[in-house]
């Protein structure tokens, strides 16, 4: 290794390399390519969280460190360990064609937030104080978030909350059946903690008693705002229908507002009938609560198709299991109400999927005289929401969409102050928000301090041998244990997934294929026997005679070659390679090693 | 129009054999490939309740002798999964690792039982009736005069059970909203169809639902299926019969529009335009309801398989409903149904 | 584990590997010997060694018996002639014979060379052919499905020695040493770059080299010579041998359990090619009468 | 479809465990009492990329060689397997692996070439092999397993089979196998069966336990065995060494001794050297080594040593086909060798007759004091039948040997030419028996001699003691089946090929052809009189062999000068019984035509 350590110094003499390990540090393109594309996983996960590390941690039953792992890009580990949006999974490679089921990534990142021990400690890395005052105004997870990374760099943050308690969306739009309060309560606590002042019932804006952000300004060296993207949106009804405000028909409700009224305390009925619009979690969360309230028929409607709505498959068919149907194709264009003026029913009008938009939905598009009327007595409206900017006292660059324009560090067109979560991106998930919470404290951390502080780069370090058997490629999936329906489906409370225990949460971690290994072959000590080949269990080790290397510098394709004469190399395609281990022990020559890559933040 | 183009069908129930053997007569020269999950050539599902009349040897209910195929030039892939169907490089992924190139491709995939997601712990204590091996499994699961409880009902449903009391086995309905499944009947009538069902021999129970099922102890293989208000009913073989769900998973990826079913022009073309769908896995325009909407029974199913051949060799023809929908109860007070008439 | 990999870029690699030329010595046939065997070695060796010493291929012969080892010639890009069992040095002799400016590769086994070819060896090695004999001995039959060789360790059970083999091994190094080999060298599959830089040598070397390489059969001997076990064995030649002593040579030699790698014996001495240039002028009256 | 004669064809790529899967099968079979016949064919290379071929046929009642359907073809390795598709009947069974790790290529999974009235299986070999055993190298046994469960055929007979067969590997193998089995079988169970494949419970179940599965190379050697062998030499080389091998574990036990040669030439002159001391000797090779032994084979000839060789034919010339099969050495075999070097040649026609000749041979060599060669090929060596062992031991023990009592001048006679040309033979170590064995042509005594009358009697003395073979007792040198008197087509037959031409020959009588057969064991000396009596019933005569020119039928025309017809073909396979049958029915034809 020594040589390899001296090459890579060579190239960056201020990336230290760490002796105890052999493990060195290298800012090479290829090197972080190789990292973004081998670990789909932490690729697409917005706050960046390193999942093979931690779902190692896992296997070796180090609950509390995988805790920390998760921690460190994300403060929320138990809560987004419940209701994460999972864009890991989608991309995770066991999910490949081929490869079965992807591995239950979020449920294990709950794994160890419950398996931890109950006495663990949190362990962080405090800044030295800078002196320097940031507000940030929403204590929401993009809020706390940002409040927490903040606080870590040395900086006195004070969160301004307008609710009584802090959380945000977490707290008052989403149910305690699917986030359970004590969890929510005590990790917003963890994050805190550290010097963070909140203070709740603090709203910012123009009104009576309200904070100006002109004040903040004066007595801040940064403002942060994360207000979210609250209002909702209203149902683009056809004008010639609208006989009054849809809002000031009974038996019509909005569905965020629905949702928040109800965590603030508030009691709420619905008829029997209900009938939901909208296509997100809020949709999907409102019609289960209706059928906690003791609606009978509950139907969600959707525009588009169930295909390409952003909720996960199992969250879809838990709501089918507590009887919620779903319609596809439809969009509402009227409301009729009986003499009483009730809501009796909903016209809706028949859709065909049109074009593709850029978010990666489908538009609808109605099709002409093809209305239709669904009878129902509660119509709940959760098609999404839109930020409010002119609660501000000073005015702000916004973009096309109406939103805040940030650049790169989230400071907006007002010097000093900073926007994150979706009051810049408009309703999103909350692990984009966290996600988006960061990487902004990072930006007002270097603004605040004249110089970038932290910079990414990729930890290498070799492994002595394969850290998994074939035999964990056969392990099912493991299912997440719910509640039974009987005593969930009449409870607001609930909790329907119960989690993994510590036996089932190990048998899920060995099925991750740790694909942040690196499998590599000497080639100048390589015979081209192809003893590797032999074990091989997929198709991942190659005669090859090139490889392709993209513009950005990062590798293409493997370019294969049966001609004797024209094999350059035989070369693990970790594309391909499922880390099973299988070629390293065969080799005769041990020319095959492995290396475990990780991105890590260093000072600089 | 004389060519090579390869006429790709998913499918080989009667919409891809209508199509199969309608392409060949359009086009002599083309290459005709019929992809399946069976291990068998086609055969009408129709007939399955007849292997309760004794006819339990598959090669007895073959639509044709198996040389059929090779006399018609049409190449016969069984035991072969489409995984995923990518309509830009036009290529078929099988599960067997395997990619086949189309020019044209067909989808006519079918339906699978749809089974109520609240009943999906119990699907290991239920059998399907979906294939000749589903059918013969419940043959053999049922002793000489046992009983069977039929869930839900539909046409499909129906049919068995008639063929059971027929030839002497007990038959319990629990009757919901899917029993006349896909016909469309008043909820004035229902009473009426239900009394004929009784008429003929079934036991039919009414507005109660199961709501979870228990297996047997080892003396009696029988089965308990339990109902909303405690009370339950027991049977050799439980069979959920729920109508159709298309099978369109391995269209996910295509970019071929899906609500339910894969949706369709009335020419039954997708919006690919290499891309056509037949039978229960479409959904097919339909200008005068201004909806998507299924079209179920066998001559309907085959004739759509024969318009989408015509149009995949040149022609523009919309597809006709061509099946009588109306459910009736004839002079003896019996069901008649005309997805019954083969 | 032994050298550790050092920077590997593929890309770097690939363009080097193309830029060096060594696959030009390679035919287009996949070997198809079971992966893992020994021979991809030593095939990978000789075409590195030729690459190095810039010998055209069409300058090379490569010949060979029966066995595993003697389909050889078929995966390289030289000439080759694969002839009957054991009976490889005769024909190499021939080829020498014809064209001394040749260069003659003999290869096989050790089934082939010490059995059924034994009664050759002395006197393609006392002649002082300028041929190079590469010994692939794996100490099993192969082709045949795994009979015991006449290098085969005592106790080794195949399928002729049910009850274990009982015959003493041969030492091909003390019998090549005697034989009067001008050029007596061992190397081993699993230590490929020292086994490339052997093959250089003997083949450089002008008279009958014998190189000696251990290649494992992974097929049929999965006790004895197997990789692991010879990676344990091996040693170096300690570094004060003098390969001028053959007395020192069969000493070393001598020590088969832990078999030394490296040259043990070297001599320079006529040829079988010199003392036939030699003959002719005599013959022809050139010759100065002393 | 009868339930009482199924054909399975294992295919796979070298190294799969082909053959092993089919040997397991076979054996496991005839464990239970079925009749079975099998033969494999394999590449020359250990692994790579060569195709293997494994048939088993599995009967209630003896067959007489394989079926050219199989009920069910197996495959390991599709495209090997592809090709041979084909050979399944209507309603039979394909099995195959639906998973395979490796892009495939349009068309080049085996799904694709199932013909329509096939029933495809499929299964996924790889992984359920490497579930039960964490490795994918027990495919060839999962496959057996779920041929079981989808049969119902006994599964405990195959434990004991696989235990067996890996019993000499490490206990984790054996276990690993044995998982990797039941894996298969609960596969094979649960799979659905379509296909009208069923076989009835064995007729000599009883006989089962007593029955054995042996290969024409394992009736020698049982042979050899039972006929006392004491010493054997002999060199590797395809297909004769498994006779070796086996000799090796086996004789020991009874004190005899095997050694490995370093070349046939060695082995050919230790076992003449053992003969001459005195001992049961012999050695195993096939053509090549055959070329290299004749010099020494004329030196037991003219030193009058008994000496037995067993010689497994394979394709030629030269290094030729080494797994394939044929019958071209019998001219080498006959007539091979300097001078007039007249042997003894037995040619069995199946596994039973392997047996028989074996042990005959040695018997032989001795009573006549020379080299006898029993000649095989591959497809006899290799081919498996069932066998039951006779109760009783049906070679005579080796003979004493002793010196005659030295005639008037006090000498012993080595060579004396007594009235049936065989001479009283010593070995060292008896009083009164010295004398000189030699190359050289000589007298009575041994000694030296080129006068030209001695050379005269002496030959005479080495060609007239064999005629003796020609009735030696309990020796079937020759044999005719089928219809009696007079026939329309005779089929005139030798060797490996006999199973063949007997199977034809029933199809032609169902045809209602008048129709014969002879099989002819002894090559040489020749049994010129039966041949001529058979010949002599015949309208038409056809002689089927694996050579081009038809060697046999020259060695029967050059004796009688009666002309043949003659099918030849040099496929390196059995000839194919349909191909026997159009000649047969093509001369039937021309017959009453005329």
């Amino acid at each position: 290794m020594p040589d390899r350590q001296k090459q890579a110094r060579d190239a960056n003499p201020d990336l230290p390399a760490d002796h105890a390990t052999q493990a060195y540090y290298s800012n090479d393109a290829r090197d972080i390519g190789w990292l973004r594309e081998n670990v789909p996983c932490q690729t697409a996960c917005p706050a960046g969280t390193d999942i093979p590390a931690y779902i190692w941690a896992i296997l070796e039953e180090k609950y509390g460190l995988s805790y920390e792992i998760n921690r460190e890009a994300n403060v929320l580990p138990g809560i987004l360990g419940r209701i994460c949006s999972r864009p890991c999974e989608d991309v995770c490679r066991h999910g490949w064609p081929g490869n079965g089921e992807p591995v239950n990534i979020c449920h294990l990142k709950r794994s160890a937030s419950d398996l931890k021990h109950r006495g663990h400690r949190i362990t962080e890395s405090l800044y030295a104080p800078s002196g320097k005052r940031v507000a940030v105004v929403g204590a929401g997870p993009a809020g706390v978030a940002a409040a927490h990374d903040l606080s870590l760099l040395g900086h006195d943050v004070t969160i301004f909350e307008r609710e009584h308690e802090a959380g945000g969306m977490l707290r008052y739009g989403i149910p305690e059946f699917r986030l359970p309060r004590d969890v929510l309560t005590i990790e917003l606590h963890n994050a805190l903690r550290l010097g963070v002042e909140l203070l709740t019932g603090a709203a910012v804006g123009n009104g009576p008693g309200e904070i100006r952000l002109t004040d903040l300004q004066r007595d801040y060296d940064a403002v942060l705002l994360t207000t979210g993207s609250m209002e909702a949106i209203d149902l683009p009804l056809r004008e010639e229908t609208a006989e009054r405000p849809d809002r000031e028909i009974p038996g019509v409700e909005y569905g965020l507002e629905f949702l928040m009224e109800l965590h603030r305390g508030e009691k709420k009925t619905v008829g029997r009938r209900v009938a939901v619009v909208g296509a997100g979690f809020t949709a999907l969360d409102c019609a289960r609560v209706a059928r906690r309230l003791g609606a009978e028929e509950v139907t969600i409607h959707i525009r588009t198709t169930e295909e390409y709505i952003p909720v996960t498959k199992d969250e879809i068919f838990e709501a089918k299991r507590e009887g919620v149907k779903i319609h596809g194709l439809r969009t509402p264009v009227r409301l009729v109400t009986d003499q009483t003026g009730g809501l009796c029913a909903v016209e809706f009008v028949q859709n065909r999927l049109g074009g593709w938009r850029d978010n990666g939905r489908r538009q609808a598009i109605a099709i002409d005289n093809s209305e239709f009327l669904e009878p129902c007595d509660t119509l709940l409206v959760a098609i999404g929401q839109r930020t409010l900017n002119d609660y501000l006292d000073v005015t702000l660059e916004l973009d096309r969409w109406g939103s805040v324009s940030v650049d790169d560090s989230g400071m907006s067109s007002n010097e000093g102050i900073f926007a994150a979560g979706d009051y810049v991106k408009g309703p999103t998930t909350v692990i984009e928000a966290v996600g988006h919470g960061r990487q902004t404290a990072l930006g007002i951390d270097t603004w605040l301090m004249g110089r970038q502080r932290r910079q990414q780069v990729v930890r290498i370090e070799p492994v002595s041998g394969p850290l998994r058997e074939r035999s964990y490629d056969f392990i099912p999936s493991q299912e997440m244990p719910t509640a039974a329906l009987r005593p969930r489906s009449k409870s607001l409370q609930h909790e329907v997934e119960t989690g993994y225990d510590s036996a089932v949460a190990h048998e899920e971690a060995k099925r991750c294929y740790l694909c942040n290994l690196k499998y590599q072959i000497d080639v100048g000590n390589c015979i081209y026997c192809r003893a590797c080949i032999e074990v091989a269990p997929r198709n991942c080790i190659k005669l090859i005679e090139g490889v392709e290397i993209k513009k950005d510098g990062t590798y293409g394709e493997l370019i294969e070659t049966n001609q004797w004469n024209e094999v350059g190399a035989i070369w693990i395609d970790n594309n391909e390679c499922i880390r099973c281990g299988a070629c390293f022990m065969v080799c005769p020559t041990k020319c095959i090693s492995i290396e475990r890559l990780d991105f890590v933040t260093q000072d600089m | 129009m004389a060519s090579m183009t390869h006429n790709v069908i998913i499918g080989n129930g009667s919409a891809g054999n209508g199509a199969a053997i309608t392409l060949r007569e359009r086009d002599p020269d083309c290459r005709i490939t019929i992809i399946t999950m069976s291990s068998l050539p086609f055969y009408n599902r129709y007939d399955l309740p007849r292997i309760f009349e004794g006819y339990d040897d598959w090669r007895e209910i073959l639509a044709h002798p198996p040389s059929y195929y090779d006399e018609q030039a049409i190449t016969l892939r069984r035991h072969s999964q489409v995984t995923e169907v990518d309509s830009r490089t036009q290529t078929i992924s099988f599960a067997h690792n395997e990619k086949m190139h189309y020019d044209r491709l067909l989808v006519c995939a079918g339906g699978r039982g749809y089974l109520p997601e609240q009943l999906s712990d119990y699907r290991h204590l239920m059998h399907g009736f979906g294939s000749y091996e589903a059918a013969i499994s419940v043959y053999k699961a049922l002793p000489k005069g046992g009983s069977a409880v039929i869930l839900g009902g539909d046409m499909i449903g129906l049919d068995l059970g008639r063929t059971l009391v027929a030839t002497g086995y007990r038959v319990v309905v629990l009757a919901d909203e899917f029993t006349f499944w896909p016909h469309r009947i008043a909820s004035d009538e229902r009473a009426d169809y239900l009394k004929a069902l009784e008429h003929m021999g079934m036991e039919v129970s009414d507005e109660t639902s199961p709501v979870s099922i228990e297996a047997g102890g080892k003396k009696e293989p029988a089965h308990r299926v339990v109902l909303e208000d405690g009370s339950g009913v027991v049977a050799d073989v439980v069979l959920p019969f729920y109508g159709l769900v298309p099978l369109v998973e391995f269209m996910l990826r295509s970019g071929v529009d899906i609500e339910r079913g894969l949706l369709v022009d009335p020419q039954l073309r997708t919006n690919n335009e290499n891309i056509w769908a037949a039978g229960d896995v479409c959904q097919i325009w339909s200008d005068e309801e201004k909806a998507y909407r299924f079209f179920y029974g066998w001559s309907n199913v085959r004739a759509m398989g024969e318009v989408a051949a015509r149009n995949m060799t040149g022609a523009a023809q919309a597809f006709m409903d061509t099946q009588d929908e109306r459910l009736r109860i004839d002079e003896k007070g019996d069901i008649r149904s005309p997805y019954w008439e083969h | 584990m032994n050298e550790t990999p050092g920077p590997v870029y593929i890309e770097d690699t690939l363009e080097q590997i193309r830029g060096d030329g060594h696959l030009g010595y390679r035919s287009a046939l996949l070997p198809t010997w079971c992966p893992g065997c020994g021979y991809f070695s030593v095939s990978e060796g000789v075409t590195k060694a030729l690459n190095d010493l810039s010998i055209p291929g069409k300058d090379v012969v490569v010949v060979s018996g029966i066995g595993c080892a003697s389909r050889f010639p078929f995966f390289m890009e030289t000439y080759g002639f694969h002839t009957l069992h054991g009976r490889t040095l005769p024909v190499a002799t021939g080829i020498k014979q014809a064209n001394d400016a040749l260069t003659v590769l003999a290869v096989g086994g050790d089934g082939d060379a010490f059995a059924i070819g034994a009664g050759h060896i002395p006197h393609a090695a006392r002649r002082n052919v300028d041929i190079t004999y590469l010994l692939l001995d794996n100490g099993i039959y192969g082709l045949t499905k795994g009979q015991a060789s006449p290098t085969s360790a005592i106790g080794f059970v195949t399928q002729t020695t049910p009850y274990e083999n009982r015959d003493e091994p041969l030492n091909p190094l003390m019998m090549l040493l005697a034989y009067h080999a001008s050029w007596v060298g061992q190397a081993y599959a699993g230590r490929p770059h020292h086994l490339t830089q052997m093959i250089a040598e003997a083949i450089a070397h002008r008279g009958f080299s014998y190189l000696h390489v251990l290649s494992p059969c992974v097929t049929f001997d999965k006790t004895d010579k197997t990789y692991a076990n010879l990676d344990l064995e091996v040693r170096d030649l300690p570094d004060d041998h003098d390969p001028s002593d053959r007395m020192a040579a069969m000493a070393e030699a001598a020590k088969a359990d832990t078999p030394s790698l490296g040259l043990f014996f070297r001599e320079e001495r006529a040829t079988l090619g010199d003392a036939m240039t030699e003959i002719a002028e005599r013959a022809s009256g050139n010759y100065p009468s002393s | 479809m009868g339930n009482n004669d199924i054909q399975i064809a294992i295919c796979g790529s070298a190294g799969d465990g082909t053959i092993a899967a089919g040997d397991i099968l076979k054996r496991t079979m005839a464990r239970c009492g079925y009749k079975v016949i099998a033969f494999d064919l394999y590449p020359a290379e250990i692994r790579g990329f060569g195709k293997c071929v494994a048939r088993v046929r599995i009967s209630t009642e003896q067959a007489y060689s394989l079926k050219h359907q199989s009920d069910v073809l197996i495959s390991l390795n599709d495209s090997d397997a592809i090709a041979h598709v084909g050979e399944v009947r209507d309603f039979g069974a394909v099995i195959f692996e639906d998973s395979p790790v490796a892009r495939v290529a349009e068309g080049a999974h085996i799904s694709a070439h199932v013909r329509p009235a096939q029933i495809p299986y499929g299964l996924s070999q790889r992984q359920i092999s490497e579930r039960a055993t964490g490795a994918a190298r027990s495919r060839n046994i999962v496959v057996l397993g779920y041929l079981a469960g989808l049969y119902g055929l006994p599964a405990d007979p195959f434990r004991d089979i696989i235990a067996a067969k890996f019993k000499t590997k490490a206990a984790a193998v054996g276990e690993g196998n044995l998982r990797a089995f039941d894996a298969g079988l609960q596969a094979g169970a649960a799979a659905f069966k379509l296909d009208d494949i069923a076989l009835d419970p064995p007729i000599h179940g009883d006989k089962g336990a007593r029955a054995t599965m042996m290969t024409g190379n394992g009736a020698v050697e049982r042979g050899c065995l039972d006929a006392g062998i004491d010493t054997f030499f002999g060199y590797p080389i395809t297909p004769a060494t498994t006779i070796m091998e086996r000799l090796a574990r086996e004789m020991p036990k009874t004190g005899g001794r095997m050694l490995q040669t370093e070349d046939e030439i060695s082995a050919i002159g230790a076992t003449l050297g053992a003969g001459y001391a005195g001992a049961r000797a012999a050695t195993a090779t096939s053509g090549p080594g055959l070329a290299l032994m004749v010099e020494m084979i004329g030196l037991g000839v003219m030193a009058e040593i008994p000496a037995v060789l067993f010689v497994s034919q394979r394709g030629g010339p030269s290094t030729g086909m080494p797994t394939k099969t044929e019958q071209s050495d019998l001219n080498l075999a006959v007539f091979g060798g300097s001078g007039d070097a007249q042997r003894i040649v037995l040619a069995p026609t199946n596994v039973e007759g392997c047996y028989r000749c074996a042990g005959k041979a040695f018997e032989m060599a001795e009573c006549y004091q020379t080299p006898v060669i029993v000649l095989l090929d591959l497809y006899l060596s290799n081919r498996y039948e069932t066998v039951i062992p006779p109760e009783t031991m049906p070679f005579a023990p080796k003979a004493e040997q002793a010196p005659s009592a030295p005639s008037g001048d006090g000498r012993y006679r080595r060579f004396e030419i007594g009235e049936n040309h065989t001479s009283r033979r010593a070995v060292p170590g008896q009083a009164g028996g010295m004398h000189t064995a030699t190359g050289l042509e000589h007298d009575e005594f041994g000694r030296p001699s080129d006068q030209a009358q001695m050379h005269m009697r002496m030959s005479t003395k080495r060609h007239e003691k064999l005629k003796q073979a020609l009735s030696h007792p309990d020796l079937t040198i020759c044999k005719r089946f089928g219809d009696e008197g007079p026939v329309d087509v005779g089929i005139l037959g030798w060797g490996s090929t006999f199973g063949e031409i007997l199977e034809t020959m029933f199809a032609a009588q169902a045809e209602g052809i008048r129709c014969a057969a002879m099989k002819v064991v002894m090559l040489s000396p020749l049994p010129v009189e039966q041949i001529a009596r058979f010949l002599a019933d015949c309208g038409e005569v056809l002689v089927p062999e694996m050579n081009y020119e038809g060697q046999f039928a020259n060695l029967v025309s050059g004796a009688l000068g009666r002309p043949l017809t003659r099918l030849n073909c040099l496929t390196g396979g059995p000839m194919e019984i349909e191909t026997i049958l159009e000649q047969v029915r093509a001369l039937a034809k021309a017959r009453t035509a005329a």
